[in-house]
């Protein structure tokens, strides 16, 4: 891949082919906002608010290709003013009301007004405009504020080039392209229409279980995470105040996301396992873990311990269970639960619905799926099950599963969750969730991808590799994954393809 | 000579003469320490409050002026531990109630962690009024003690002579009692 | 509660004592926390045997108050709040300090209004004037003549009615903004000033006949904690504890700000560098801060009292009303606050007790990413140990008065 | 007129004994240099020498990657500040958590030796031979170094609570 090497305002950075004078300048931390310009869009420069110097020459930095060695200027006094002027007229007629509206501390323009303050509004009429206080609603989830739009055409772009549904389309009216037309009887319920709340860069489309607005801005946190909704594994950041997270928006990648990624880390109507529970009464670590090695020990002795991986766990979840179960103790009954195919939608709804099958695969090659244990319960060759990590089997979709469940001397699960298979479990131990540790997976493309945790742990959770390692360590078995360190090193070591290229595992 | 007789109760006797004979012990760390010493200023030898001793143990009101640090907090616990019974404690500023601005690694999260605390004056630092203020609230408390009455904090709206003008506004509106009095 | 009490007991014991060993007929002497005039910010551990300290060792840190921990997690603006409780004697310079050292991250301390500046000045050498009296007076009071700290205490009371009238409170007063000051004078402060100043300079001179023409007080001072010249600048040592050494330095002049270039003032100077020298400095301080706030006073320009820059400063409110970049920038001050370009800066004034530097880094975000404060007191507390040792036990308290050691700025 | 660093001159000084300036510049304040940990002594020395003698700040910054490890990734650029005159000068020095470990200058600068008490208590930067090395402005029941990025500002460390201290939760973690 060639690269390209050129300098803003006297900053050198060099960016992969092709890459267009506004990449140069994002690069290059400099303040310059683009309204129109979307990555994952085509370009149609419309706002003229990305206007920058280069070589002398003023131009529109989302339309220009980069070339090699070119001088950026962004600061020169000719740009400032072209960009004060463009941010001016696209701001001409949106209300003044940053303090009530949705969007502040996340609207591009006010961004860019703030950046470049002052930007005068000569002919403003509209003196003093507040926010509609009814906002229409499209679909189940989305909320319009027609009166902040600016006329950027990202949205009609998006339903042109993404939906194919022209349902949105843009009038000028009174020399300002700002005149946003809804097909009335068009459905908003479809994928991909949350990702509008995403694009708009001022808020006309809102997410109304967004949770963030309650949140005052000097207490939200984001973290780099992964959307663990399907093989694709978008990128994602999330955003909360410590308590949950509040609201999801993409990292890189596509640039959005799909209604299940936006809605995955909504409460699920799923209650927390936050602390460890023997024969369903609370119980402190020690003891949990002690009760869970106790029963689990006679079966590992006698050959008839089952261990079940789940493909929504992290790799390093995986990789301590594996080191336990494959590398150390050889179970011999390893079983793997993997959710069924689903829809797809492109361009990124995959069907396959497992976060991180492919890490499954690798550190469990030999694994069964799930619904085989009924026969070996009910053969006697397995008398004690350890789960951990596996999400939805419950007595609807396994019934079989479930019955045979019941003949066993021990059942430890270790979830996110409480659900029917804690409830039947004797000793349950609560498991930290994505938004919660640090860790990664690997997506259908085998890219391994790492997450951040937003908050520290529900209650007493620990994070699967923890639990493991103190677990394996009651059984008699030294897995070593003392630390986050030592985890990453055993995975480096054993399994380097599953290592995320940067950061952390 | 003519002789006076009062009679009373020898608890209500023993509680008038407490209130009227605090002897107050600062334990002064911070910002409030310098606003403390302002508090001599205002005259608070009128209620009964002598200049600040010397020694806790000849003491029986701690005044905690200032951010207690988690390091000074066994210091102050045993400064406590060496007034003799019975013993009260105001916490003087916002850090002496509940850390103030300080929320971190290093600061107690208010005096009432380490010991028991009767009157809370905030602010930050509070004004040398309130604890005039504070004192009165506390002589209000050891006069329920000895009754039997819950020492109850009567609420500010309840019983106006406890608020304390802050600062005296410099564009006087005229309001509804000014304008029935000013207008001849 | 017995078993609680006793395991309080034992940890108290680990509190009182790390004594330096005890030998022949020395004994351990602690002063402080709980002390009248170390006001519960420090901890002295003395060695002595009879009067004399064989071995003294200064325990600084009992108000540690994680001030830069907090600056690293809050907005520039609000950091000028706990700004002003680092040095609480003088809240002003220290919020000064921080606020000038955000301007020059900025790159905006030439913009600064000249009104301002001189407002500053101002307010500036009032604070200075308030830590002086304060700490002459604690001196004073240390050594028994309390008159003169009722004097003292008197005046500085008029001087804080001063600063109170400005913007609200009456210590910490939040006058100091970022890009200039919170509002103009009130109309009849500069009358107010006019009072007080011969006032005090009545107060300066009363003191310094009542404690300098008082040959106790001079027996009490004279030769007591010798800082050699020499040793000044080892130790970090710099204001009026380093002058009154004999050593020149003044920020304020070294590397003028707030136009202090314009106004005539002396820097004095001692020569031994003793206690007595270290009075003589701080009561010649007031009359040179006193002049300076009247030239100061004498020479306000007309204009605006704080920068008009939407970074850090919101727009006016008839801007706020109508535009909406202003109503933009003033979101995003009061919601995320101040976002600074990424760089680095080391920025000191002359406060009350020396070179109060401010070391800021920031990474473009609206968090500094490192706030750094280089507090006097914290370098005069580390050279108070050695100095003491020889001494009489009498002397550390006036000494630890006359070094001006503040808790807050000193631990920070 | 200000006194201003030599940079060749300290230049020279360092590969004299086969060292290397690093880094230099300005920011608004003071010059910087930046120095290798080897180089620490040679430098400082240097700086004392040349009539550098005003003491004025030791302190550290940590630039630890938000999302990663901070165990793994951790660095620190320790900061000593010195001045001539009106002049003040930086030197600057990169720490890797694995070697957090300087030589104490306190010889050069009297004053040096509290701050670098400071330092290990702030940040755990040890400093050989230093005479007196033990916290400072904490306790030393304190555990861990609280101005580090990974040290989570609210986390108390009680030294007493009122009732039995197994009831008391240590504030938000």
């Amino acid at each position: 891949m060639r690269s390209l090497a050129a300098t803003v305002d006297g900053v050198s950075v060099c960016l992969p082919a092709p890459a267009t004078v506004l990449d140069a300048c994002r690069a290059a931390g400099a303040a310059v906002v683009a309204l129109c310009d979307h990555p994952s869009l085509r370009p149609a420069p419309s706002c003229n608010t990305c206007q920058v110097i280069v070589n002398g020459m003023l131009i529109r930095a989302c339309a220009e290709p980069l070339r090699p060695g070119a001088a950026i200027n962004t600061v020169g006094s000719a740009a400032v003013s072209a960009r004060r002027q463009s941010l001016a007229k696209v701001s001409l007629g949106h209300p003044v009301a940053c303090s009530t509206c949705h969007q502040s501390g996340g609207c591009e323009l006010q961004a860019g007004l703030a950046a470049s303050a002052p930007v005068v509004v000569e002919k403003n009429t509209v003196t003093r405009r507040s926010l509609a206080t009814h906002s229409k609603t499209l679909g189940p989830t989305i909320a319009l504020h027609k009166e902040l739009c600016v006329g950027c055409t990202r949205c009609t772009r998006f339903v042109a080039e993404v939906l194919h549904r022209p349902i949105l389309s843009l009038h000028a009216s009174h020399g300002r392209i700002a005149n946003l037309q809804i097909d009335e009887a068009a459905d908003f319920n479809v994928p991909y229409a949350l990702a509008l709340t995403e694009l708009c860069p001022v808020g006309v489309f809102e997410h109304k279980e967004d949770r963030t607005g309650t949140i005052p801005l000097w207490s939200q946190r984001s973290a780099p995470s992964v959307c663990a909704g399907c093989a694709t594994g978008c990128p994602v950041w999330l955003h909360g105040n410590g308590q949950g997270v509040k609201r999801v928006s993409s990292r890189g990648g596509a640039h959005y996301l799909c209604n299940d990624g936006y809605q995955f880390f909504d409460e699920r109507g799923l209650l927390r396992l936050a602390v460890p529970f023997t024969a369903n009464a609370v119980a402190s670590w020690d003891r949990a873990l002690a009760a869970a090695a106790a029963l689990l020990a006679p079966a590992m002795n006698a050959g008839s311990l089952a261990v079940v991986f789940s493909a929504q766990s992290p790799t390093l979840d995986l990789a301590a269970l594996s080191a336990f179960a494959v590398e150390r103790a050889a179970v011999a009954h390893v079983y793997s639960n993997l959710h069924p195919d689903g829809d797809a939608t492109p361009p990124l709804m995959s069907t396959n619905k497992n976060p991180n099958a492919a890490s499954l695969i690798a550190l469990a090659p030999k694994s069964r799926p799930i619904t085989s244990l009924v026969d070996d319960i009910g053969q006697g060759k397995v008398t004690a099950v350890l789960c951990v990590g596996v999400e939805s089997v419950t007595p609807e979709t396994h019934p079989a599963l479930f019955e045979a469940l019941g003949g066993l001397t021990a059942l430890v699960v270790a979830s996110s969750f409480e659900d029917a298979l804690t409830r039947q479990a004797m000793v349950s131990l609560p498991l930290a969730t994505v938004e919660e540790t640090t860790g990664s997976f690997v997506n259908g493309e085998g890219v391994a991808q790492s997450f951040a945790p937003l908050h520290s742990p529900a209650g007493d959770a620990l994070a699967g590799w923890d639990l493991m390692n103190h677990l394996s360590r009651l059984l008699g078995i030294e897995i070593g994954f003392a630390s986050l360190n030592d985890a990453r090193v055993w995975l480096k070591r054993h399994h380097p393809a599953l290592c995320p290229t940067q950061g952390g595992a | 000579m003519e002789l006076e007789v009062h009679t009373t109760r020898l608890d209500a006797l023993v509680s008038w003469a407490r209130q009227h004979s605090l002897d107050q012990y600062p334990f002064l760390s911070a910002c409030c320490g310098v606003e403390f010493m302002a508090t001599v200023g205002h005259g608070s030898s009128r209620f009964g409050f002598a200049l600040p001793k010397a020694s806790p143990r000849q003491s029986d009101l701690l005044v905690v002026v200032g951010t207690i640090t988690e390091r000074q907090a066994p210091a102050l616990r045993r400064v406590y531990e060496q007034m003799g019974d019975p013993k009260w404690v105001i916490a003087f500023g916002a850090c002496a109630c509940s850390g103030g601005l300080y929320q971190n690694y290093a600061v107690l999260p208010g005096a009432d962690q380490v010991i028991p605390v009767d009157v809370y004056v905030p602010g930050c630092p509070p004004r040398p009024e309130q604890f005039l203020a504070a004192l009165k609230q506390l002589r209000l408390q050891i006069e329920n003690q000895a009754r039997g009455r819950p020492p109850a904090i009567p609420s500010l709206s309840a019983n106006p002579q406890t608020l304390v003008r802050i600062r005296p506004s410099k564009s006087t509106k005229p309001n509804k009692a000014g304008a029935k009095g000013g207008g001849k | 509660m017995t078993k609680a009490r006793g395991a309080n007991v034992q940890r108290n014991q680990r509190l009182v004592m790390d004594l330096p060993e005890a030998a022949g007929d020395s004994l351990g002497l602690v002063l402080g926390p709980s002390h009248p005039v170390l006001r519960g910010s420090a901890r002295i551990v003395l060695e002595v045997e009879g009067e004399a300290i064989r071995a003294v060792d200064v325990q600084v840190g009992l108000l540690h108050r994680g001030f830069e921990k907090e600056a690293e997690s809050s907005p520039y603006d609000q950091t000028l709040l706990l700004a002003e409780r680092l040095n609480y004697v003088s809240p002003l310079l220290s919020a000064a300090g921080y606020a000038l050292a955000v301007e020059r991250l900025l790159g905006i301390e030439e913009n600064i209004p000249m009104r301002a500046r001189r407002l500053r000045v101002v307010v500036c050498e009032l604070s200075r004037i308030a830590d002086h009296l304060t700490c002459v007076g604690a001196t004073a009071l240390s050594l028994g003549a309390s008159n003169a700290f009722f004097l003292l205490m008197d005046a500085r009371a008029r001087l804080w009615r001063l600063l109170e009238s400005l913007a609200g409170p009456r210590l910490g007063s939040p006058y100091i903004r970022l890009g200039g000051v919170n509002s103009d004078l009130p109309d009849d402060w500069i009358a107010g000033f006019r009072t007080f100043s011969p006032g005090l300079r009545q107060t300066v001179w009363r003191v310094d006949q009542l404690l300098g023409e008082n040959p106790m007080f001079r027996e009490r001072t004279r030769g007591v904690a010798i800082l050699a010249k020499q040793d000044v600048q080892g130790w970090g040592i710099t204001g009026p504890v380093a002058r009154a050494s004999g050593v020149l330095c003044d920020v304020r002049k070294d590397n003028p700000y707030f136009g202090y270039e314009d106004f005539e003032f002396d820097v004095p100077l001692g020569d031994v560098g003793d206690n007595w020298d270290r009075y003589c400095l701080r009561m010649e301080e007031l009359r040179q801060s006193l002049r300076i706030a009247e030239q100061a006073i004498g020479r306000l320009a007309t204009g605006p009292v704080i920068v008009d820059d939407p970074r850090i400063v919101p727009p006016a409110v008839e801007l706020r009303q109508t535009q909406v970049w202003a109503q933009a920038s003033l979101f995003l001050l009061a919601t995320a606050g101040p976002i600074i370009h990424p760089g680095e800066v080391y920025s000191a004034v002359e406060s009350a007790n020396g070179e109060l530097g401010f070391y800021l880094a920031s990474d473009g975000s609206a968090r500094p990413k490192k706030c750094r404060v280089r507090s006097p007191s914290f370098a005069n507390a580390a050279a108070l140990g050695p100095l003491l040792t020889g001494h009489f036990v009498a002397d550390v308290i006036p000494t630890y008065c006359l070094f001006n050691i503040v808790g807050g700025e000193c631990d920070r | 007129m200000k006194a201003a660093l030599d940079w060749a001159e300290l230049e020279g000084v360092l590969r004299s004994s086969a060292e290397v300036l690093e880094g230099q510049g300005q920011i608004s304040g003071l010059q910087w240099a930046h120095v290798h940990r080897k180089s620490w002594l040679t430098s400082s020395t240097y700086l004392a020498n040349d009539g550098w003698s005003q003491f004025v700040d030791l302190s550290a910054t940590d630039h630890f990657v938000e999302g990663e490890s901070a165990k793994a990734a951790g660095r620190f650029v320790v900061q000593l500040i010195v001045g001539k005159g009106a002049a003040r000068v930086a030197l600057r020095v990169s720490l890797r958590l694995a070697e957090l470990t300087l030589p104490s200058v306190a010889a050069l600068w009297a004053g040096a030796a509290w701050f670098e008490r400071e330092l290990f208590d702030m940040y755990g930067v040890r400093f050989s031979s230093h005479p007196d090395l033990r916290r400072i402005l904490l306790y030393p029941e304190f555990v861990g170094h609280p101005l580090r990025k990974d040290y989570e500002k609210a986390r108390r460390q009680p030294l007493l609570r009122v009732g039995p201290l197994s009831q008391l939760k240590d504030g938000p973690k």
